[in-house]
């Protein structure tokens, strides 16, 4: 006999409609990163997404699982936010690589949906970027800056994601260029101050927040980014804290850096769009299977995320710190989840009965 | 002579630590087993003998002593195997025998004699009666150790069910039909295990 | 800091009324029969009454089976004293007195009694009516309203005689009465209010009157607007809006959760392991006090009720006045339900009701609503469980603040001990967090389940305790016992030694007499005697 | 000051005994398994490991180099910290039985720990005063502490989860010890030492 317990009514959420929920919010960053790197971006979203699908499939058949759980949206959004943190530059191998890793060792080892300690795009983004430093951190000169460059036609691309810069028969050099965070960090590195770094890069903070930035394929428009992440935060498939305290983190400490050194503490309006942080306050650090579950938990994890992302960006070998700082907020959840809980209904604060 | 000096500043160094551990090992000494306590507490107290002592505290004791493993407990079942395992550090091992359903013992009043072994044999004392009286057992003090039944020389004691109570009755843990589908599962894999072995 | 959190959080539009923690929206769209006066059922042909109606202790039946019970008669008396009595609700022979099956989830039995109504609703008239209650003692006045079986009609059934005291330490300030109804489905008290709004409010005056508090409030959600009006209304008819209020809510879900309307109205929380009398406030369910009128001013013991007989398988859904006791075969019947092959009934609203076993089970008193639904949309429910993904759906609309998420996965894993740490009796099962559940993971029927084991552990650990007790008491006993027959036997040894010695002596003297004369005799003697005082030695010792 | 704090922060974060040197795995992926546990660990190992960078400091610069003994280094800060461990676990044993059940045969085993002894070894061989010395000493321990403590949490929501069969225990624990270090890399040039 099966005891069927109250409630005996259900809302209709369902984790399908959460994960395509999110797959749409991201579909205003993948069409800027269509246009910002041509053909390239297609190819690179394609491969990430189709191998993703198809290694859960296979893993989950090899288990004798469901395999029908393919189209729950997990492992499709994985490889579309695994596509979005990639720089356009990556050669296919690594693309397969690093989903393969974020479905094999990112999620199905540890026993598949709702188990990752870690955010699995994030981890093989990270995996990536300490095994090859040089192409993740070479940015592809994006398509409106250099009209004359010949890599966004569809042959072009094809032969470079798959064969590399020599058989297009273009320099590393002559089609990379720096990001925003990583010329910040170079030229700070010689002394140069802030304001001229910023100069000589012709940053422009209408053009970070609108996408016209190097960087990749999805960090590139603050406001396609923004635009998906209001609409998740409306739906309530994301709940404000972690992205509102993240950014406000951010905005403080470099705010407050800022007026103490302007010459060698970044702006805040420079950090926010700089690089992937609205990407991963909105989309990565979100994640609810990595992140804290309570209302409080999250905003101390968002606090930490912005803490770490700004210290690693200020004082650390890497440009960027936001994937970083998630993947250690992400070893942190448990503990924050056992120490940082609500109050409960007729009980003091920190006092458990 | 070059090796004298440190041979004996280590001497005297070793020497040094030897006695001030030797000291706190007299202030710090650990009376009792407070272990044997924990693992007393945690046992169910049916003083049946299954495990192989005689009671439930000598059991505790040669827990606590790593004497034995944790595993022998039956009345307690999986759940008292897993807490003896927790507080011990030891892995969890299985558990043999597989604990029945609760029963208590309940005599057929009209086949006594009036022996009077059983009560000797009961070791929470519920057995009540005299010589050459029937004798009753008191149910809501039974362990169902079953330690009665060996001594009645006319075999008139039986084990039967504890009826469930309304206000002892628990929801048992959810099962779904995805639940059941993988336990199904699990149990063709088992199954297949064993034929290819 | 937090506490500065608490209040930016209440006013974000994120799973948080102004009023209390968390909740969840329903729509109006099962309120089926909202609007449809009440009508009253008609008699069956056996009334079944548990001896258990209420929170606490089982009644004990006091009637012989063949005897003739008038309507209103006292037919179980209560046993303790958190218990209220039961009352026939028609008059009728017993026909049996035995096990039954009731409304409880288990579909396990209760000592039932079974009368055979004769057609004839004879009234039993012991009770008098007390239209002038404020000149009669308030012991006199509980004494009444317990004896008239009233326990809380919302469906807690907690016998309302035991909060209804004029504590020195505790006084009353606020009296709350229930008109939320939140849960979809039901509308019983709704109708009720709008029916018998002078009843339900004399009855709040009685309370008032009992435990002597000065302000009164009724809470009516904002989805039952004609409630607010009548009873405001009816208010200034009597002339009571002085001291009584109505306050209307913005209608969500668990609103009516006596904790969190409280919270709601007047800002306090129930301190943990507190009754709301501790902040001085006390909550009572319309109907109830409909009850209470009812005991009070016309001297009718509680024995029929209003239930929302509805569901998405009946074809005529209504508002019930029903005898305590009917079937519920017989009343779903009597609103269009004609097979029960493909239905479930439910006892209660969809959110805190359970399903109950296909056998019929009597009406009572905590029954407020009964709803025959189709299989398949109760399986639409009960999806199967997916892994959860920790969105934290649950812990945003959970009214006690828990964190549902870890709380089920620890009482998944049987770690019950941190279950509790989590807060798991805290949890009032309002059904909010398996409501939105994206996973479907069925939280409320983990939280049960682990309080189950969580209580079949303690009494484990008590009987565990009790048994070594006794069983050391008998080690104990052993020991003294032995030790007791060692001491006996020795005293006997001794004894008989003392006598053998005695008797040796004598023997010795008699000798000694005997052959005083003979000198050869004598060398005889001398060999004996140190024998003999050898064996003395002991025996003066002891003595 | 500033140089402490340097020395602080490497020896917590940048330089981390387990995610970055490697040292003190055993009892990382011995201990980690319960978050009570793992604390209480952490406690130990830090009171042993700050008392033996001072200890060993005071022999280093009190025996070892005016006798000019340095060979005997690794035997001299052996003998002290067998010695603290054994102190230590006298006094655990004493006041929290559960928790010296719980640390097991890893609380004696702080004793061959490398953690301990290469706190001891380093802290000499950088030449560190003695304040910077008790606070390398220090600051490795809370390194060790906090990673073991966030492992511990890790390794309690994977107690939960249905990993496959052939990576259940050591294998998945490895693997998200190895994630853990890659995610540590993200501290890199931190402090420039």
């Amino acid at each position: 006999m099966i005891f069927l317990s109250s409630p005996h009514m259900h809302g209709g959420n369902n984790i399908q409609l959460t994960m395509f929920s999110v797959i749409i919010a991201l579909i205003p960053a993948a069409m800027v990163s269509v246009f910002l790197y041509g053909w390239l971006a297609v190819f690179i979203l394609t491969t990430c997404i189709g191998v993703s699908l198809a290694t859960e499939y296979f893993v989950l058949k090899w288990q004798g699982k469901d395999t029908q759980r393919v189209w729950d949206g997990s492992a499709g959004l994985t490889g579309l936010l695994l596509a979005l943190v990639l720089p356009a530059a990556v050669p296919w191998w690594m693309a397969v690589f690093a989903a393969v890793f974020a479905i094999v060792l990112g999620k199905q080892l540890y026993g598949g949906l709702g188990h990752n300690p870690f955010n699995p795009a994030l981890a093989a983004r990270v995996v990536l970027l300490i095994s090859f430093p040089v192409q993740m951190t070479s940015w592809i000169v994006p398509m409106h800056m250099d009209a004359s460059l010949d890599m966004y036609s569809f042959t072009t691309s094809l032969k470079f994601f798959f064969l590399g810069p020599d058989a297009v028969q273009q320099t590393w050099d002559a089609i990379t260029m720096a990001s925003p965070l990583g010329y910040l960090k170079t030229e700070l590195g010689q002394g140069v101050t802030v304001t001229e770094a910023l100069v000589n890069y012709h940053y422009s903070t209408l053009h970070a927040f609108i996408g016209r930035e190097a960087g990749s394929l999805g960090e590139g428009s603050a406001l396609a980014l923004l635009m998906g992440g209001i609409w998740l935060m409306a739906r309530h498939t994301i709940s404000w804290h972690i992205p509102i305290s993240y950014l406000l983190t951010m905005a403080v400490l470099a705010g407050l850096f800022n007026l103490i050194n302007p010459d060698v503490y970044a702006p805040p309006m420079f950090h926010l769009l700089a690089g992937g942080l609205i990407l991963c306050a909105f989309f990565m650090a979100t994640d609810p299977v990595s992140s804290p579950s309570s209302g409080i938990g999250k905003i101390v994890f968002g606090i930490g995320c912005g803490v770490l992302t700004w210290v690693i960006r200020t004082f650390g070998n890497y440009p960027e710190g936001a994937m970083f700082a998630v993947v250690l907020m992400n070893m942190a959840t448990p503990l924050i989840d056992y120490y940082v809980r609500p109050r409960v209904y007729g009980h003091k604060r920190g006092k458990q009965s | 002579m070059a090796f004298v000096y440190p041979v004996l500043v280590f001497a005297g160094l070793a020497f040094a630590i030897g006695v001030g551990l030797a000291l706190a090992s007299r202030y710090f000494h650990v009376e009792g087993d407070p272990l044997a306590d924990k693992v007393d507490a945690l046992l169910p107290q049916t003083q049946c003998g299954q495990c192989g002592y005689p009671g439930c505290r000598p059991y505790a004791n040669a827990v606590a002593g790593h004497e034995v493993a944790v595993n022998h407990c039956v009345p307690g079942g999986e759940r008292t195997m897993l807490a003896i395992a927790d507080i011990m550090g030891v892995e969890p091992q299985a558990i043999e025998e597989e604990a029945t359903a609760p029963v208590v013992a309940h005599i057929r009043e009209d086949e006594c004699i009036g022996c009077t072994l059983c009560i000797k044999a009961c070791p929470v004392d519920c057995i009540i009666g005299a010589p050459k009286q029937y004798h009753t057992i008191i149910s809501d003090h039974c362990t169902g150790c079953t330690l009665c039944l060996e001594p009645c020389p006319v075999d008139c004691i039986d084990m039967v069910e504890t009826p469930e109570l309304l206000e002892h009755w628990s929801w048992p843990v959810p099962g779904t039909k995805r639940a059941i589908k993988a336990e199904k599962r699990k149990g063709k894999h088992d199954a297949q295990g064993e034929l290819s072995v | 800091m937090f506490d500065l959190w608490e209040k930016i959080k209440q006013t974000l539009p994120m799973g948080t009324s102004a009023g209390f923690t968390g909740g969840v929206v329903h729509s109006n769209q099962h309120k089926r029969t909202a609007g449809q006066a009440i009508i009253a059922c008609p008699l069956p042909e056996l009334l079944i009454h548990p001896v258990k109606q209420h929170i606490g202790d089982p009644c004990e039946p006091m009637v012989e089976v063949g005897e003739r019970v008038l309507k209103g008669q006292m037919i179980a008396k209560a046993q303790g004293y958190i218990s209220v009595p039961v009352h026939a609700s028609t008059s009728g022979t017993v026909e049996k007195i035995e096990e039954h099956t009731i409304p409880h989830p288990s579909g396990l039995g209760l000592t039932s009694i079974f009368i055979k109504p004769d057609g004839l609703d004879e009234v039993d008239e012991s009770l008098h009516p007390l239209p002038n209650y404020r000149s009669v003692d308030a012991a006199e006045l509980r004494e009444r309203i317990r004896n008239a079986g009233i326990a809380g009609l919302g469906g807690a059934v907690f016998p309302t005689f035991v909060k209804l005291v004029k504590d020195q330490k505790n006084p009353i300030e606020t009296v709350i009465l229930n008109g939320i109804e939140c849960e979809p489905w039901l509308t019983c008290d709704h109708q009720l209010m709008l029916e018998k709004a002078h009843e339900i409010i004399s009855g709040m005056d009685i309370i008032l009157h009992l435990v002597g508090a000065e302000k009164g409030i009724i809470a009516i959600e904002d989805n039952k607007p004609d409630a607010v009006e009548m009873m405001q209304k009816t208010l200034q008819e009597m002339g009571l809006n002085e001291h009584v209020q109505v306050q209307v809510l913005p209608t969500r879900y668990p609103q009516g959760g006596e904790k969190q309307l409280i919270q709601a109205l007047t800002g306090k929380e129930v301190p943990a392991g507190q009754l709301p009398m501790h902040i001085g406030v006390l909550s009572t369910n319309v109907g109830t006090s409909k009850a209470i009128y009812d005991a009070v001013c016309l001297g009718e013991p509680l024995t029929e009720r209003v239930i929302t007989v509805s569901g998405d398988a009946a074809a005529k859904p209504s508002n019930m006045l029903v005898r305590l006791g009917t079937s519920m075969h017989f009343l779903l019947e009597q609103c269009g339900v004609s097979s029960f092959e493909d239905i479930k009934v439910m006892h209660g609203g969809p959110m805190m009701g359970e399903l109950l076993s296909q056998d019929d089970v009597p009406v009572v008193k905590g029954s407020n609503g009964i709803l025959a639904m189709q299989k398949r949309s109760i399986m639409r429910a009960h999806f199967d469980e997916e892994p959860c993904i920790r969105c934290g759906d649950c812990g945003d609309v959970c009214p006690a603040g828990l964190m549902p998420n870890l709380l089920a996965s620890h009482c998944k894993e049987n770690q019950f001990e941190r279950a509790e740490d989590y807060n798991l009796f805290d949890c009032i099962e309002c059904g909010a967090c398996s409501y939105v559940c994206p996973a479907h993971i069925p939280l409320v029927h983990y939280f049960r389940y682990g309080k189950g084991q969580v209580a079949q552990i303690q009494r484990e650990k008590a009987f565990a305790e009790e048994s070594r007790i006794r069983s050391e008491k008998r080690d104990a006993r052993l020991a003294k016992e032995l030790a007791e027959k060692e001491e006996k036997r020795r005293i006997a040894r001794e004894k008989k030694e003392a006598r053998a010695k005695a008797l040796a002596e004598k023997e010795a003297a008699e000798k000694a007499v005997v052959d005083k004369d003979s000198a050869e005799q004598a060398s005889a003697e001398q060999t004996d005697k140190p024998e003999v005082k050898a064996d003395d030695k002991p025996a003066e010792d002891k003595a | 000051m500033t140089e402490f704090g340097i020395i602080l922060l490497s020896a917590v974060l940048v330089n981390n005994y387990v995610l970055t040197k490697f040292l003190g795995i055993c009892p990382f992926l011995g201990v980690s398994g319960k978050l009570e546990t793992a604390i209480g660990m952490s406690f130990a190992v830090m009171f042993v490991m700050t008392l033996a960078s001072t200890a060993s400091w005071i022999i280093q610069q009190l025996i070892l180099i005016p006798l000019d003994i340095l060979y005997l280094q690794t035997v001299f800060f052996i003998l002290i910290i067998a010695a603290l461990v054994q102190f230590v676990e006298m006094v655990m044993h004493k006041t929290s039985p559960v928790l010296y059940q719980g640390l097991g045969i890893f609380l004696p085993l702080i004793t061959t720990n490398c953690a301990v002894l290469g706190v001891a070894i380093l802290n000499v061989q950088q030449d560190y005063s003695f304040f910077a010395s008790v606070l390398y000493g220090f600051g490795a321990a809370v390194g060790f502490g906090l990673v073991l403590v966030l492992f511990s949490g890790l390794r309690e929501r994977l107690e939960a989860a249905p990993i496959p069969e052939v990576f259940k225990g050591s294998p998945i624990t490895l693997i998200t010890a190895g994630m853990m270090a890659l995610a540590f890399m993200g501290f890199a040039g931190l402090v420039k030492v």
